[in-house]
């Protein structure tokens, strides 16, 4: 495993935490990463993140999910053995409404969490590194990672940018 | 034409073991006979899913099939095969097929070739296929208690009548014997052994008609009656549709005489003045409550009006206004009227011979000439023979097929007239009380193992013959009777001779050898000697005036009478021990299980009685049945209940109100003129399967009367054309490219005696509950006869309606099955597949009809969990299973079953008409229900053949469906009601 | 800030970023008391005794329920539309009101939305028992199979199963993607050890990470988007169990709207009553204030209103419509043998809700709680009332009957609290009732302290 | 492969009372054999007679082994002499002269070019039929199962396991794919077994029972060429084919006593049924359910199938066996491809709307599927 080192400074609010990106951003210092207890509305654009697909994703796992509903239904009633139920016609679409729109819920609902999870990293057991615990209680931090040996300068750009404490991670 | 076999004549003379070994030989190739091989792999393995998986399979029995080792020729695994044979149960005399699969008979049917009864048969008969598989019955000869060998009982008697003291008679007790082959023997023991005295004893006794017509006919006879012959019918007291002398006849005659297809206009007029509502009143036109006490002074009243109107003087009665009416309808109805009186009592049955004769009804309606054999017995004989025997008079009695200890026990004089006799001996295929008090019992077969035959008139003989090998150790009773006298050959030889030497003649011959004749004979069942000369019989005359002094005005007080009757499934008591008849609901009260006091709603209202309550009435405690239509002061309790020695299934059952019947003036009395009635304070359940009785207004039964519908036969169903002009869909309907079932029931016709529901049960298997179930609304009757009361409730009219699954075409039922387990066949049948449901109900909850039954429990044994039947009344023994159509599956805990159409029936008839290479006939397929029908009120048949007789009917105007107006296109049309009543003549 | 000074605080207190953990993560960090202890006995012993009703059921049959031929459903199916009505509060609480950024939503949907789980699996049981032969109940499962028999997709219980499932599927989805944040939070909490390993495993590696942050928001918004819709959805489809049928009293097209308008009323009701006893038994107070009791009970006005009309469109309808069968199956409910099941339903759901239009009286704990008591039994008569009246008097006459319950079917319901609550007990014990995350994003916006501070 | 449909539903339990069962026949069998050496002299050494039977002991100068004609069990392939069962019936039957001329100097053409290298001395006969006579009165043991279902079953969860507690909590294996394939591999071929196991439940495709007689299909329809519906007559006419009757076998084997391949052993197993009126126990193979109706006329006699179509090669069968899984969608298509002799048989005149489609030529023929054989109840009733 190749060493890393990471360079830490915490705010308490999210004020000044949108304030010390700017700082650093006005500085050109890459930010790795910021994690917060909360989402911090604004941020993603902020840190320039790409606009998510998930809605995409969610949006064709739907219409899968629709085409497979209706799809499998009307093979089972015209193709597979069509029935006389109640003197209702083999293709009696109102009928498979119901099961066409569940269907599209669920498909939909499963691409985006497996979508949220896969794209994120996240899943059960994950493997996770933990900077300081603090962050999903009361501490918004942010995370520089430091190359060629420049910590300190980082440490100073976060004192700078108003960090509350300072902290560098070797890993 | 159905088949009927020969019979199993061939394989008769064998040894009693061999018997039993090619019985079981042939039963044993069927997976139905026994409870091991009834196992269902897939409900097995769901309900241990997860193990049985895992553990890589569970054991599957290895099923063996054994072939007989010598096959007899008409004996074909898995076909049935049909037997011409005779029901006689001591009451009605009905020809009957047997239907045998396998060896063993799995459903009775009516005979088609009788004229008398054209193929109908009723409940009782269809039933009494159960008392053949009665695991209570006596299995072997026993000698106080003790099991003993035949060869013993034969040396044993012999020698007893053989030192008989000359001075002491030996009885020979019978029911009435319509068979000539048994007079025969009877007369030939007789002539061995001359001290044998041979006594009839009915179980019911209608010895009064005899009495009436000796007093004015000088014969003790009972006429044959002919109420299709008649226009207008007045019954008193006389459940004629139901229990009086032969009802499967005489329904049918009535609904002939009642139909208006075929361009028939006119209709039989019903009148009935009666105490208690039977179900011939409840078909009645128009019925008149009248207290049983003043039975005598109505027909006293009436005789007068009519002897006035035909110019004869006679002593004047006062006649009630409803009785002048009547009088001036039969008067003008004179030669095609019919009046008949259903009680026991010798003044009244004269005068109601007297009145048919001042009507000219004797040899029109009423064939004096051409009497019945049923019914000979004679109450005054019977407590003469009960005196000897208690003067010592009598060295041995034989019960031959009679129970006198329940059915007239009078007072405990039976009792102790029979055992003051030193040898006493039960030949019976029953438990009986009447044995229990006997050294001797000496199981006979069941009717439908042994050799028989019946002469019901002159003339019309017919043959009863073994469908089976006797279960039992059991011998013919006629049998023993040879045996003891020491006569060669069988009792078959005997009836054999007995037909070659005095019915065989040249007339029924028509060329034929005796063996042929003999062989047509059994193969139909039945032979009508049409040149058999009437017996001659002439008016003498009676004093009538002396009767009408006596009855010139009502007696009946505010004291409380207590009428004894015969219901409809019971009847007497004798087949009480049958699951499928204490099942069947009362054909008016729709209770069964029990019997109970009826009570007119008016008298329960004053004393504050509802039903339930258990009153005691003269000491018996029974619950209260709220009768509307009953008299205001009569109390009525059906007999046939309360046995003490009958069997798992009918002893204890309800109370035995036969005490109350005493010896007045000649005759048994089932009227009782004074009774106390308390209430006790208790109360009791009654299994009831209706509890709401008013159609609430809504057109369910449609009915009009005859004037109407003279005017516009669509009269009534008014209805029908606007719910037709509103028959719209948006989407196209489903086409029946080859057939379309239909079934056409005419309300007209049905007169409610619930025969097509114990045929439908014996054909599906249809599982029998019990009370307790009943009383849950469990019951799983596929096909009810729903009962309705309108107007008054002090005489309300009364409308039935069978139901079963009405196969509609937009069936509620098949859209929400969520496994698909119920859906419409390319035949237009409602099919469900019982092996697909998992039990949601929901059909069920959606039929309109609530013609599905769902399996609350394991009824059937078939469920695979251990240790959950529910089978009160035995029909999983193995015995009683013997009784199941293999056609049909025996359905499961937790199911949904429901009318098939009887798809089996149909599949069968389909599959002869494939085989033959020829299109299916029309009527060629009959339903069990319409088989059985006296009242030939079901048609059914193919709605796609333009000239089906359903197709036919359905062009009839009185057509309508049940509910037609949820559009569910009900394959199943109803022919609206027309009652023969008119404004301007009625009778209140 | 951007939040006006009238509105109401929904969280009261002091309350700082840490304060909030602190007092959420309380109750899990303890153990647990003698009340949760016995709560959580009683609710195994109900539990217990509902699957040995359960057991006779199976073993002996559906004879053991007071069904009939006539009443083919009775408090089974009952209870599954009881239950199912409950368990739409939490989805609806959380989907529709992050559509509509109510606020107020945040205290309380982590709690609804579990107890709308409990509910639907309770629900779901339903279904399931009262089938005749439940050993073969996967037979509705459309699997391929040797018989090459399919389902019936016409059947309202088909749709039943698919919408039950997905709702249920779904619900659990976006209920454990709003709980992995809060996961985290416990995680962090703990000392090293099983316990953290755990929670470490179940938190799916979350960081807090702004890149993970900005995905869940998305995912929560589009899942809220599809749960909205079938939230409705469910409830339309039980209502179409009956409204599909041809039963008088069960064929009525304004059930949908119907059934889900009174499914969210007697959802907010239950979860009042379990969130009243609930911020008493471990402290949260702060979060669950009179302002979410006044929003939560303006919706209960709301939605009972619609209720209350739909009964009375229904009796307008069958008089209007000209069916006697119609007509008499309303007349039978209002004045029949089960008349008063249908006064109990009309003055539970109709009268009591109305005194919610007094402020004192929504603003009270005690009094919301009384009558958020009355109306889930005025919800469950609804349904009694719709599956039974309208059964035991149908078309025909000759086939009316009664019905009572057994001990087993009641034993079976006792069973479903039983299971639900032995549920919530664990749930409360082992997971943070508040979404921690959720309220410390609107702290600076609805609570005293800033609301002060912005003063 | 043949299938035991008996299988046992707890190998371990089914070994426990064989165990037991061992145990107390052992104690049984010392008891009776020391009470008989004490009555009637030396007891036969049940032990040397097995190990003669089964050839661990020399019998003779290049002679088989009893055991390898009269076997065990009954294999897949027929094995026409009597079986070891049956030869211990019969042998249990004869004191020990009958014996030994039975077994030395045998009449019959087989059994005479078979025996007659057999040296046995009278001790040793007298062990043999010891053996014999003790194997006739305990029967034969079941047949050992072949590999567990179960066991595999148990392994791949065993293996599932570890590999999920290495992926979490060990991690020894550095790859993750090796867990996930496991994992995967596991579920999918437990999952496997599962279904198979669910569907072979109702069905006994292949099933190949021993019938108490050797009849041999091949022998009498194929080689002799006899009609199937010679015996099984009622197949045209009715519900089932009907197995025939011993007094039917006779209208041949009256004069037929020999045969080909068993001499006249199996034979006379018929001629004694027939004559001593005992019943032959045939062993059903072709079982359905109770909720199915099949009636053979309807497929024989009016849908003109060959037996073949469903019961397979049975002229090629020296035993039958199950040759279809007799699955719902078996018969389902079926029914879908077969034709409808529509125009012959006038049944189908009922059936106008479709004689007028195929006179357009709308349709070019009809299915047993479109006239309704798919109808639930057309089986189901």
């Amino acid at each position: 495993m190749q060493n890393r080192t990471f360079v830490s400074g915490y705010y308490l609010d999210d004020k000044d935490l949108v304030e010390g990106i700017k700082s650093l951003q006005a500085n050109n210092i890459e930010i790795s990463d910021v994690r917060t207890p909360f989402p911090v509305h604004g941020l993603d654009v902020k840190l320039n993140m790409r606009r998510s697909r998930l809605p995409r994703a969610g949006f064709i796992a739907g219409a899968f999910g629709a085409a497979i509903g209706f799809g499998f239904q009307a093979w089972v009633f015209t193709q597979a053995w069509p029935l006389n139920f109640g003197g209702k016609p083999y293709l009696s679409v109102p009928s498979f409404i119901p099961v066409t729109f569940e269907l599209t819920v669920l498909f939909a609902a499963f691409a985006l969490v497996f979508g949220f999870l896969i794209s994120s990293g996240l899943g059960p057991g994950a493997p996770t590194i933990i900077f300081d615990e603090e962050v999903t209680n009361d501490r918004f931090q942010i995370l520089l990672e430091a190359t060629g040996g420049n910590n300190e300068q980082l440490e100073n750009a976060l004192v700078e940018a108003g960090a509350e404490g300072v902290k560098r991670h070797d890993i | 034409m159905k088949e009927y076999w020969r019979s199993l004549e061939d394989l008769l003379p064998a040894e009693e073991t061999e018997q039993e070994k090619k019985t079981s030989m042939l039963l044993s190739d069927d997976t139905e006979s026994s409870k091991n091989s009834r196992r269902d792999f897939l409900k097995y393995f769901g309900f241990s899913i997860a193990s049985a998986a895992v553990l890589a399979g569970c054991e599957r029995p290895v099923k063996k099939a054994i072939p007989l080792l010598i096959q007899p020729e008409e004996v074909k695994p898995g076909t049935a095969n049909y037997y011409a044979s005779t029901f006689y149960d001591g009451a009605e005399m009905i020809p009957i097929l047997v239907k045998v699969r396998d060896g063993r008979p799995i459903k009775i049917e009516g005979n088609d070739l009788c004229k008398m009864t054209g193929g109908a048969a009723s409940a009782r008969v269809q039933a009494s296929l159960l008392n053949l598989y009665d695991e209570s019955r006596p299995a072997a000869p026993s000698l106080d208690g003790k099991s003993i060998a035949w060869d013993e009982v034969d040396s044993k008697l012999k020698e007893t009548l053989e030192n008989w003291d000359a001075n002491k008679e030996f009885v020979i007790l019978t029911p009435s014997i319509l068979s000539p082959s048994t007079q025969k023997l009877f007369s030939d023991f007789k002539a061995k052994y001359p001290f044998v005295v041979f006594e009839t004893f009915d179980a019911f006794s209608y010895s009064a008609i005899r009495e009436a017509y000796k007093a004015s006919f000088g014969k003790a006879i009972i006429p044959l009656y002919r109420f299709d012959q008649a226009k207008l019918v007045v019954g008193f007291n006389a459940d004629f549709l139901g229990t009086w002398l032969q009802p499967t006849a005489f329904s049918r005659q009535y609904a002939a005489a009642r139909k208006l297809t075929e361009g028939q206009k006119d209709m039989l007029r019903h009148v009935q003045f009666e105490s208690i509502m039977t179900l011939t009143g409840s078909n009645a036109d128009e019925r008149v409550p009248m207290p049983a006490a003043d039975e005598a002074y109505y027909l006293a009243g009436l005789y007068a009006e009519l002897a006035k109107k035909s110019g004869i003087s006679s002593t004047s009665v006062n006649a009630p206004e409803s009785i002048a009416k009547i009088a001036n309808e039969l008067f003008q109805a004179k030669g095609k009227s019919l009046v008949v009186s259903g009680t026991n009592d010798v003044a009244i049955q004269t005068l109601v011979v007297e009145i048919n004769k001042l009507l000219q009804n004797t040899s029109k309606t009423i064939l004096v000439d051409k009497p019945i054999n049923l019914y000979q017995g004679n109450d005054k004989a019977y407590a003469e023979l009960l005196t000897r025997m208690e003067d010592n008079k009598v060295g041995a009695v034989l019960f031959w097929e009679t129970n006198p200890l329940y059915h007239a026990p009078l007072n405990g004089k039976t009792e102790e007239a029979i055992k003051n006799v030193p040898v006493r001996i039960a030949v019976q295929s029953q438990a009986t009380e009447t044995a229990k008090l006997c050294n001797y019992i000496l199981p006979a077969p069941h009717f439908l193992e042994r050799w028989d035959d019946k002469a019901l008139v002159a003339g019309a003989y017919s043959l009863t013959q073994p469908a089976i090998r006797p279960i039992f150790k059991t011998r013919t009773p006629q049998e023993n009777l040879m045996a003891w006298a020491g006569f060669e050959g069988s009792y078959y030889d005997l009836i054999k001779l007995y037909w070659k030497e005095n019915i065989y003649n040249s007339s029924l011959a028509k060329g034929r050898h005796f063996e042929t004749f003999w062989k047509v004979s059994l193969r139909d069942g039945l032979v009508i000697d049409e040149k058999v000369a009437p017996q001659a019989i002439n008016y003498t005359g009676t004093n009538v005036n002396q009767i009408l002094k006596k009855n010139n005005a009502a007696i009946s007080s505010n004291d409380l009478e207590l009428v004894l009757y015969q219901n409809v499934p019971i009847g007497d008591g004798t087949l009480a021990n049958n699951p499928w008849l204490q099942e069947l609901p009362e054909a008016v009260s729709r209770v069964c299980w029990d019997n109970y006091v009826s009570v007119a709603p008016a008298f329960a209202a004053l004393r504050g009685w509802t039903q339930g309550d258990v009153i005691a009435v003269n000491g018996i405690e029974l619950p209260v049945l709220v009768q509307p239509g009953q008299a205001r002061n009569t109390l009525a309790i059906a007999v046939g209940y309360g046995r003490k020695n009958a069997g798992r299934v009918a002893t204890d059952l309800g109370k035995n109100v036969y005490p109350f019947v005493q010896i007045i003036n000649g005759a048994r009395s089932y009227t009782l003129p004074k009774v106390e009635a308390v209430a006790t304070g208790k109360t009791y359940e009654l299994a009831a399967t209706q509890s709401h009785h008013s159609m609430e207004g809504r057109a369910l039964v449609r009915e009009t009367t005859i004037a109407e519908y003279l005017k516009n036969p669509a009269s009534g169903n008014e209805m029908h054309a606007k719910v037709e002009k509103l028959h719209t869909t948006l989407y196209h309907e489903h086409e029946y490219k080859g057939h379309h079932w239909g079934m056409v029931i005419d309300l007209n016709s049905c007169t409610g005696c619930n025969a097509c529901v114990v045929a439908c049960s014996a054909e599906n298997n249809v599982p029998v509950v019990g009370r307790n179930e009943v009383r849950r609304s469990h019951e799983m009757h596929w096909l009810r006869l729903d009962r309705y009361y309108s107007g008054d409730s002090d005489n309300p009219e009364v409308v039935r309606q069978p139901v079963m699954c009405q196969h509609c075409d937009n069936a509620p039922c098949e859209n929400v099955c969520p496994v698909a387990a119920t859906n419409h066949s390319s035949e237009g049948i409602n099919q469900m597949a019982y092996n697909r449901c998992i039990g949601t109900r929901y059909c069920n909850n959606n039929c309109p009809y609530k013609v599905r039954r769902f399996n609350w429990y394991d009824y059937t044994g078939a469920d695979s969990i251990p240790n959950n039947r529910v089978d009160v009344a035995g029909m999983t023994l193995d015995l009683k299973r013997m009784v199941l159509n293999p056609d049909v599956t025996v359905r499961a805990k937790g199911v949904i079953e429901k009318c098939s159409f009887c798809v089996q029936r149909i599949q069968d008839r389909k599959l002869n008409a494939k085989k033959d290479g020829r299109q299916l006939r029309d009527g060629e397929i009959k339903t069990a229900c319409q088989q059985t029908c006296p009242a030939d009120a079901i048609t059914f048949g193919d709605m796609n053949d333009p000239n089906s007789k359903v197709s036919k009917l359905l062009k009839d105007a009185r057509q309508y469906g049940l509910l037609e107006e949820l559009h569910t296109l009900p394959s199943v049309v109803y022919l609206s009601k027309v009652r023969n009543k008119d404004k301007n003549k009625t009778l209140s | 800030m951007y939040v006006s000074p009238v509105r109401e605080p929904l969280i009261s207190g002091e309350k700082s970023y840490t304060k909030v953990t602190e007092d959420i993560y309380a109750p899990m960090a303890g153990k647990p008391g003698k009340l949760w202890f016995g709560g959580l006995t009683l609710a195994l012993l109900a539990l217990a005794f509902g699957l040995f009703s359960i057991f006779i059921t199976v073993w002996d049959g559906i004879g053991t329920w007071g069904l009939d031929r006539t009443i083919g459903w009775g408090w089974g199916i009952t209870n599954f539309v009881w239950w199912v009505g409950i368990g739409h509060a939490g989805t609806f609480i959380s989907a529709i009101l992050l559509l509509f950024r109510q606020k107020w939503r945040t205290s309380i949907n982590r709690s609804a939305e579990a107890m709308t789980i409990f509910a639907v699996m309770c629900a779901g049981l339903f279904p399931l028992i009262h089938m005749g032969r439940l050993p073969l109940g996967f037979f509705i499962f459309p699997y391929p199979n040797t018989r090459d028999v399919w389902v019936n997709f016409n059947s309202p219980l088909l749709w039943d199963v698919f919408a039950i499932s997905t709702y249920l599927t779904v619900s659990l989805l976006f209920w454990y993607m709003g709980l992995i944040p809060d996961i985290g939070t416990i995680r962090d909490r703990l000392v090293p050890g099983i316990k953290k390993k755990i929670y470490s495993f179940l938190s799916f590696g979350w960081t807090g990470s702004a890149r993970h942050w900005a995905r869940h928001e998305s995912m929560s918004l589009i899942l809220a988007g599809l749960a909205a819709p079938l939230v409705l959805s469910v409830h339309t489809i039980v209502s179409f169990d009956f409204a599909t049928s041809v039963i008088p009293g069960w064929h009525t097209t304004i059930f949908p709207p119907y059934f889900v308008s009174g499914a969210v009323f007697s959802g907010f009701a239950m979860v009042l009553t379990l969130m009243i006893i609930t911020r008493k038994a471990i402290n949260l107070e702060d979060y669950i204030t009179k302002a979410h009791l006044e929003s939560m009970n303006k919706i209960i006005i709301a939605t009972g209103s619609i209720v209350g009309i739909a009964y009375i469109t229904e009796l307008f309808i069958a008089w209007y419509s000209g069916v006697v069968y119609e007509q008499y199956a309303f007349v039978n409910r209002a004045f029949g043998p089960y008349w008063w099941a249908y006064w109990i339903m009309m003055t539970c759901n109709v009268i009591t809700p109305q005194l919610f239009w007094i402020k004192k009286i929504r603003r009270s704990f005690a009094a919301t709680f009384v009558i958020s008591i009355f109306v889930n039994i005025g919800m469950w008569f609804e349904r009694f009332v719709i599956i039974v009246t309208s059964l035991h008097r149908d078309f025909l006459p000759s086939s009316w009957s009664m019905y009572s319950p057994t001990w087993v079917e009641v034993g079976i319901y006792v069973g479903t609290f039983g299971l639900f609550f032995t549920l919530f007990f664990l749930f409360i014990k082992f997971f943070p009732v508040i979404a921690i995350a959720e309220v410390k994003s609107v702290l600076k916006t609805s609570s005293e302290k800033f609301i002060k501070k912005g003063k | 492969m043949v299938k035991t449909l008996s299988r046992p539903l707890l190998p371990g339990n089914r070994f426990l009372k064989f165990f037991l069962v061992f145990l107390a026949m052992s104690h049984f069998v010392s008891f009776t054999t020391n009470v008989r050496a004490e009555n009637k002299g030396p007891a036969p050494d049940v032990k040397v007679g097995e190990r003669l039977f089964n050839g661990l002991l020399p019998t003779g100068d290049g002679s088989k082994s009893c055991v390898s004609c009269h076997t065990m069990y009954t294999g897949d392939t027929m094995n026409w002499n009597p079986s070891a069962l049956e030869m211990a019936k019969v042998a249990a039957e004869m004191d020990l002269a009958t014996f030994k001329e039975h077994l030395l100097t045998p009449t019959g053409a087989m059994r005479e070019k078979v025996h007659v290298k057999y040296q046995l001395s009278d001790e040793q006969l007298f062990h043999l039929q010891g053996y014999l006579k003790n194997l006739a009165i305990e029967g034969i043991d079941d047949k050992p199962l072949s590999i567990n279902k179960l066991l595999i079953f148990l392994l791949l969860g065993g293996l599932m396991t570890i590999a999920l507690v290495d992926l979490f909590f060990t991690k020894k294996i550095s790859y993750k794919a090796i867990h996930v394939l496991i994992i995967v591999f596991g579920i999918g071929f437990q999952l496997k077994i599962v279904a198979h196991d669910l569907i072979d439940l109702g069905r006994s495709q292949d099933y190949m029972p021993d019938q108490p007689i050797k009849f041999s299909h091949k022998i009498h329809a194929g080689d002799n060429k006899i009609d199937c519906l010679y015996c099984h007559s009622n197949a045209d006419e009715g519900k089932s084919a009907g197995i025939p009757s011993a007094g039917l076998c006779m209208n041949c084997h009256q004069v037929v006593r020999n045969g080909s391949n068993s001499g006249q052993f199996e034979i006379g197993k018929v001629v004694d049924a027939y004559e001593n009126n005992k019943d032959i126990e045939w062993v059903r193979i072709h079982n359905l359910p109770d909720h199915v109706y099949f009636n053979h006329a309807q497929h024989v006699n009016v849908g003109n199938r060959e037996c073949q179509e469903c019961h397979g090669d049975v002229e090629n069968m020296h035993i039958v066996k199950q040759e279809n899984d007799l699955s719902m969608s078996w018969c389902l298509d079926c029914h879908k491809e077969t034709m409808v002799d529509f125009k012959d048989n006038d049944y189908y005149k009922t059936f106008e709307a479709l004689h007028k489609d195929l006179a357009e030529g709308v349709l070019d023929s009809i299915r047993a599927a479109d006239i309704g054989a798919n109808d639930c109840m057309k089986c189901h009733h």
